[in-house]
């Protein structure tokens, strides 16, 4: 199937991924067959409530999903052929940070509380430096200080602990060591869950610019339609640990496919709405306990009797747009017999 | 007749570190100089919102009474609650009741889930028997949308989120209070179930004439829901007046602010490409201890004058701005918010 | 580990209790036996300096050690719930004082302080005084550990919906806090047993026990002031030292189940 | 650090001393008539334990010294002054050896015993604690929390008594007892050292053990919920190195408590410690404190006991001041 739309040249390559959790109770398919491709130079947001799977698909990226958990199958291969997931330790510790990078959820917890903030930079600039090509101690903090620069904070901070940063000076230290060796991929988890509304603006608009200024492709996971809306150029929904819609956020925010999207946009509360209240019907899904066949039918409005036994498969149905739902292979092909 | 609930004037200070030997003392005032009164015969619902260390959950204690202002009084029906006696105490337990946050943390983890809506009836004397409690119980459950026989006899981490809030909204329902205050009720629940809940608090206001005051940070809710609306910053009250107001157009410099780094749901509208302006608070410490308008460190339109606390302005019958800017217009007698959101029940 | 540490003291205690039936104990009395002997059939555990058959000495002496081990815990716990449970949901200047006087006690060494006590009062120390003594301080570390529970406890969401649904601090204090605590106050007084069996097993070893009870810690004092150790008689200190450890770990293991149980962050990664 | 808290800490310091030193005062005074030291001395004399010649001088220095025939409180006065300047009077049961005397040569063998085998103890406690909560760490060291707790659960004294058995009477490796060979000129020269030292090997080795186990179980603790922090997540997403992760963040942060915890546990310690120089005649403080129960030198008894508890909050109250060094977060001055 071709998903590369358009002359986009692919960065990283996600195929079949499953990450599974082994618990008392039977195996929970945390991430669930999920295909999905990231464009250089792109904002991809990836939306879904809590326990879609979004952070454990980035924990898995960085190959940093513990026990219970374990990566079951899949590839995720870079634009040089490199696959993620089958790197030894050394090979997977080069990756992150030099190619890809991780902009923390919790910012205010995130940074080691007994190191100043330069140190914790420059131990990080050292420790992925090659043997003998250390960089001496003045050339290190020159490099700090330049980073704090293009992430608008001041020299001084270098000489300050975490305590004394206010959240957003802690994310945006956390986003200066995340670019500090210009990697290609961003992964950002919910990076502002944690600030106020004010801050989190400043936040997302540095680091809007220094995506742009990198040319890197920028992963933004979280549940607020609203920072997606106006962060991402590319959305995917999640729902119980599978991918269930991709598209352009014009697409998604203006012409949903799947039902869960729909009711997703539909629910979002905004300024011109007083008094009504339209949420999700139904209860979250056990990944325990999943429904057979597609894992939202027992919510969803438009079920039809083939969706308690058929798994639906991504499909594209408009360009550039896929979305995971027979109602849709319904209308592309002729109903199986 | 007495107002149900009303604040007066109250303030916080938290003092830090202090020890027997050891630690110096720090202030903190998380809240100054506050008053807001709550009318039994007039349902009204309230949002009081601000960011994180503004002092809107320490306002929410105090009025609950579960935590003792620094200086000035909280009264129920005209008498300071930390002086009612008995009987006053359970009728202000009754009439004045809460929803937390966190839907799990209010459940004992000792106890079913039953515990949390038997023990008021009891210690209320809601029911002669236990059958009538039962069904009280089993009425109110089915009020808020859920099925008895699905969450009555189970532990709270049994159910999901979005149910054992609803059962504390339940509870609230048993209670009949005349006023509820909300605290952040739906900040950890998945958005999909938000509204649910959102539309439970609402039913209980239309339907049952329950008063709210509902404490948030997230302004999108609380235009969705409440009438008037209350913008603190730093412990001090920044704008008041109806919602529809405040939000559609901010006048409060802090406000505008606020409003505009909201991110709304429509693509492309240029929220993130938008420069704004960023004026770095150098001092931290600074904006809680001044003495002036806590805004003014970052404020566009900080003025000389800023160094003095201004007072409200009435900019309009329905709304007062604590800001210079508003000078012109008439200082609102005695900071009594109530005017001004009396002003718009007319 | 629960389960092993109950087993371990379960066997202790059976030991003491059973042990009557089958052993004489007036052979734990001086002149009682030839002295000196190895352990054999007819002394399995030996005979100490004084003729004492040791195996009648264990079975009087582990009894008494976890009496005093015993009684000391309990009172020393039961002042612990006291004032840790003031101090922590009272809070204020009771807390203040309490906490501050437990903080400073507790950088004085306690069995430096027993001495000193017990060598004033030497003569007239028996199992129930020798009890009294380590109680006298057994109790901080429990006011100390559970005034901090209680502490976290108080903060939590579900003690203010307490006070909302109309109960008074008593209520609140057993109705919602007790039943939570009761793993930690369980492994609090575990520890608190511990604590006193092994102050006490310090001061007798000191040679500042009960002169006439054959407790395990006296029994250590007298091998080590005849040298039992150079003459070759290891039975006479090895196995109080067997019994002592095996009360000890049991102990251990008891208290870190009962934690586990409290703390399911532990749990997790154990 | 500021003024106020540097006061406020010494006071604290100096109210311990005080109330030490008055229940050593008032305790012996409390059952007996108002003169103590014939009581005991009649006492001590009747048990034949006390060279006869010596009491007439002792009760006489001792009625010139506290003025037994002034006001209690004079007594009482005299007696702080007494214990703030260290005069600790005669030793009653070898008149006329000075309390101070006594206590000032046996203190180097004690401190020199104590620093080492604690610091070696907590050192290799807090690894190994570290390491068995570590989730990357080898299997068998994960394996070791049991094997370290029962360690943990036995008093030193009694691990003391099963290694001199093995490792000294069996085995031959090490002298049974005491702190250099007997016979021996105690100079300081290489030779006098090394045998110092190699006295020293048992005991330290059965504080070392228990100190081990303690600190592993504590540190294991604390470790178990360090590695679940943020930072130690985003440090591994940075790329760093294993060894740097487990050591400059993990391993320093888990610390901080224990640090804490070895002010707070120190007194146990030097408890424990008394202990184990009984059983090795270590001439250090603990011998000295054994020998005056067994001879009823309450003079000796009581200036052991209030130079301990001197001496750890001496200790604990240098560790308070060096805290702030070691967390930033932790700071007596007010932040402006």
């Amino acid at each position: 199937m071709s998903v590369n739309g358009g002359n986009k040249e692919t960065l990283l390559d996600i195929r079949g991924m499953e990450v599974h959790f082994e618990t008392r109770r039977g195996i929970a398919r945390a991430v669930n067959e999920v295909d999905l491709t990231l464009y250089k130079g792109e904002r991809f947001g990836l939306v879904g409530e809590s326990g879609s799977g979004k952070t454990t698909l980035i924990l898995a990226l960085l190959r940093m999903i513990k026990t219970p958990g374990f990566i079951a199958a899949g590839s995720a291969t870079l634009d040089d052929g490199t696959d993620l997931l089958k790197l030894n330790r050394e090979e997977i510790r080069r990756v992150r940070l030099k190619r890809v990078a991780m902009v923390p959820q919790g910012a205010m917890n995130s940074l080691n509380p007994v190191m100043r903030i330069g140190d914790q930079l420059m131990l990080t600039i050292r420790e992925h430096a090659e043997d003998g090509e250390i960089p001496d101690k003045h050339t290190q903090l020159k490099q700090v200080e330049e980073l704090f620069y293009r992430v608008g904070l001041k020299p001084a901070v270098a000489r300050l602990y975490p305590h004394e940063l206010s959240g957003g000076m802690k994310q945006r230290a956390c986003i200066a060591q995340a670019i500090s060796l210009n990697p290609q991929l961003i992964l950002a988890d919910e990076p502002t869950s944690a600030l106020d509304v004010v801050v989190q603006r400043q936040i997302m608009q540095t680091l809007r610019k220094l995506q742009n200024e990198l040319d890197a492709t920028v992963l933004l996971v979280g549940h607020d339609m609203g920072l997606m809306a106006q962060f991402a150029e590319r959305v995917g929904i999640m729902y119980g640990g599978k991918l269930v819609e991709v598209g352009p956020v014009e697409d998604i925010f203006h012409n949903p496919q799947h039902p869960y999207t729909q009711l997703l946009i539909s629910s979002i509360p905004n300024f011109e709405i007083k008094g009504e209240f339209r949420g999700i019907p139904g209860v979250g899904l056990s990944l325990l306990d999943p429904p057979t066949g597609c894992l939202f039918h027992p919510r969803c409005p438009k079920a039809i009797d083939r969706c308690k036994s058929v798994e639906p498969q991504l499909k594209e149905v408009a360009a550039d747009q896929l979305v995971s739902c027979l109602l849709h292979e319904e209308d592309q092909h002729a109903p199986a017999s | 007749m007495p107002p149900l609930l009303e604040a007066r004037n109250i303030r916080k200070v938290y003092h830090g570190g202090g020890q027997l030997f050891g630690g110096e003392v720090s202030e903190t005032v998380a809240c100054n100089d506050f008053s807001l009164s709550i009318d039994a015969d007039n349902p009204t619902f309230t949002t009081i919102a601000g960011e994180s260390g503004s002092g809107k959950t320490t306002i929410a204690r105090m009025l609950l009474g579960v935590l003792d202002p620094s200086g000035g009084e909280v009264l129920y029906q005209g008498q300071d609650v930390r002086d009612l006696k008995k009987d006053g105490q359970q009728r202000f337990r009754q009439d004045v009741q809460a929803i937390f946050q966190d839907p799990f943390e209010v459940y004992n983890p000792f106890y079913k889930i039953d515990h949390i809506l038997t023990t008021p009836i009891y210690k209320f004397g809601l029911a002669a028997s236990k059958t009538e409690a039962y069904e009280k119980i089993q009425e109110a459950l089915r009020t808020v949308g859920l099925r008895p026989e699905e969450t009555l006899g189970r532990y709270p981490h049994q159910l999901s989120g979005g149910q054992r809030q609803r059962i504390t909204i339940a509870r609230a329902l048993l209670l009949k209070p005349k006023l509820i205050i909300a605290d952040e009720p739906v900040s950890m629940v998945d958005a999909s179930l938000r509204a649910t809940i959102l539309a439970g608090l609402h039913t209980l206001y239309k339907d049952f004439g329950i008063s709210f005051i509902y404490i948030t940070h997230d302004l999108t809710t609380a235009y969705q829901v409440s009438e008037n609306i209350i913008i603190l910053f730093h412990g001090a009250v920044a704008e008041a007046g109806s919602t529809e107001k405040v939000i559609k157009d901010p006048q409060h410099p802090y406000t505008r602010e606020l409003i505009q780094s909201i991110p709304v749901p429509v693509p492309g509208s240029g929220w993130i490409e938008e420069d704004i302006e960023e004026k770095e608070v150098e001092d931290l410490d600074a904006e809680v201890h001044t003495s002036g308008c806590p805004y003014a460190l970052r404020c566009p339109a900080a003025m000389d004058k800023c160094q003095e606390p201004p007072p409200f302005f009435r900019t309009e019958g329905e709304r007062a701005v604590s800001c210079f800017l508003y000078e012109e217009s008439p200082v609102l007698q005695g900071n009594d918010l109530h005017e001004v959101f009396r002003e718009r029940d007319r | 580990m629960l389960a092993a540490g109950i087993c371990m003291i379960l066997l202790v205690v059976l030991f003491g209790a059973l042990g009557p039936i089958f052993v004489d104990t007036d052979k734990a009395q001086p002149l009682a036996t030839t002295p000196r002997q190895e352990p054999s059939w007819e002394h399995p555990f030996g005979t100490d300096d004084a003729g004492r058959d040791l195996l009648a000495v264990m079975i009087v002496g582990v009894p008494l050690t976890m009496r005093i081990g015993l009684l000391a815990g309990t009172v020393g716990m039961s002042l612990g719930v006291f004032l840790g449970f003031t101090s922590g949901y009272m809070g204020g200047k009771i807390d203040t004082a309490i906490r501050g006087t437990v903080d400073t006690l507790l950088t004085v060494p306690g069995l430096v302080v027993l001495v000193s006590i017990a060598s004033t009062i030497r003569e007239e120390i028996s199992v129930n005084i020798m009890a009294l003594v380590v109680a006298s301080l057994a109790w901080m570390w429990p006011t100390r550990t559970i005034r901090s529970q209680v502490l976290t406890m108080r903060e939590r969401a579900y003690v203010q919906m307490a006070k909302l649904n109309g109960m008074n601090n008593r209520e609140i204090i057993w109705k919602e806090l007790f039943p939570n605590l009761l793993p930690y106050l369980a492994a609090n007084f575990t520890n608190a047993v511990n604590w006193a069996i092994l102050s006490s097993v310090g001061l007798e070893a000191l040679g500042l026990g009960p002169q006439n009870d054959p407790t395990l810690g006296m029994t250590i004092y007298w091998a080590i002031t005849f040298s039992a150790l150079i003459r070759g008689m290891w039975w006479w200190w090895a196995i109080p030292i067997f019994f002592i450890a095996l009360i000890f770990v049991g102990l251990l293991l008891i208290a870190a189940g009962l934690d586990e149980l409290a703390n399911p962050k532990q749990r997790k990664a154990v | 650090m500021s003024w106020n808290y540097t006061v406020k800490r010494v006071a604290l310091f100096l109210i311990v001393v005080w109330a030490a030193a008055s229940v050593n005062f008032f305790v012996p005074r409390l059952g007996t008539g108002r003169d103590p030291i014939r009581e005991k001395l009649g006492q001590l004399a009747a048990s034949g334990g006390l060279r006869q010649d010596g009491i007439e001088a002792m009760v006489k220095a001792y009625q010139v010294k506290f003025g037994l025939d002034k006001p209690l409180y004079v007594q009482y006065l005299n007696f702080l002054g007494d214990t703030f300047t260290l005069d600790l009077g005669y030793s009653l049961a070898n008149y006329p050896a000075r309390v101070g005397q006594m206590i000032g040569n046996a203190i180097p063998w004690t401190i020199g015993l104590m620093l080492v085998s604690v610091l070696i103890g907590f050192a290799l406690g807090t690894l190994m604690g570290a390491l068995s909560a570590w989730p990357s760490a080898p299997r068998f060291v994960r394996n070791m929390a049991v094997p370290l707790m029962t360690l943990s659960a036995i008093p030193p004294y009694l691990l003391g008594l099963i290694v001199l058995y093995i490792l000294g009477l069996k085995l031959e490796l090490f002298p049974l007892s005491g702190g250099y060979s007997p016979g021996r000129l105690a100079i300081a020269s290489v030779d006098f050292y090394l045998d110092v030292l190699h006295h020293s090997v048992l005991p330290a080795l059965a504080i070392v053990m228990q100190q081990v186990g303690f600190w592993a179980l504590g540190m294991r603790g604390m470790m178990v919920t360090t590695s679940g922090e943020d930072y130690i997540t985003l440090a591994e997403a940075n790329g760093l190195r294993n060894r740097t992760i487990f050591f400059r963040f993990g391993l320093r942060n888990a610390m901080l408590p224990q640090l804490t915890a070895l002010g707070l546990s120190l007194a146990n310690v030097v408890a424990g410690q008394v202990i184990v120089e009984v059983i090795f005649a270590y001439p250090g403080i603990g011998t000295v404190l054994f020998q005056a129960i067994q001879a009823s030198d309450y003079t000796v008894i009581n200036g052991v006991v209030l130079i301990l508890i001197m001496s750890i909050g001496l200790v604990t109250m240098l560790m308070d001041f060096f805290y702030p060094l070691l967390d930033p977060r932790i700071s007596h001055t007010r932040q402006n």
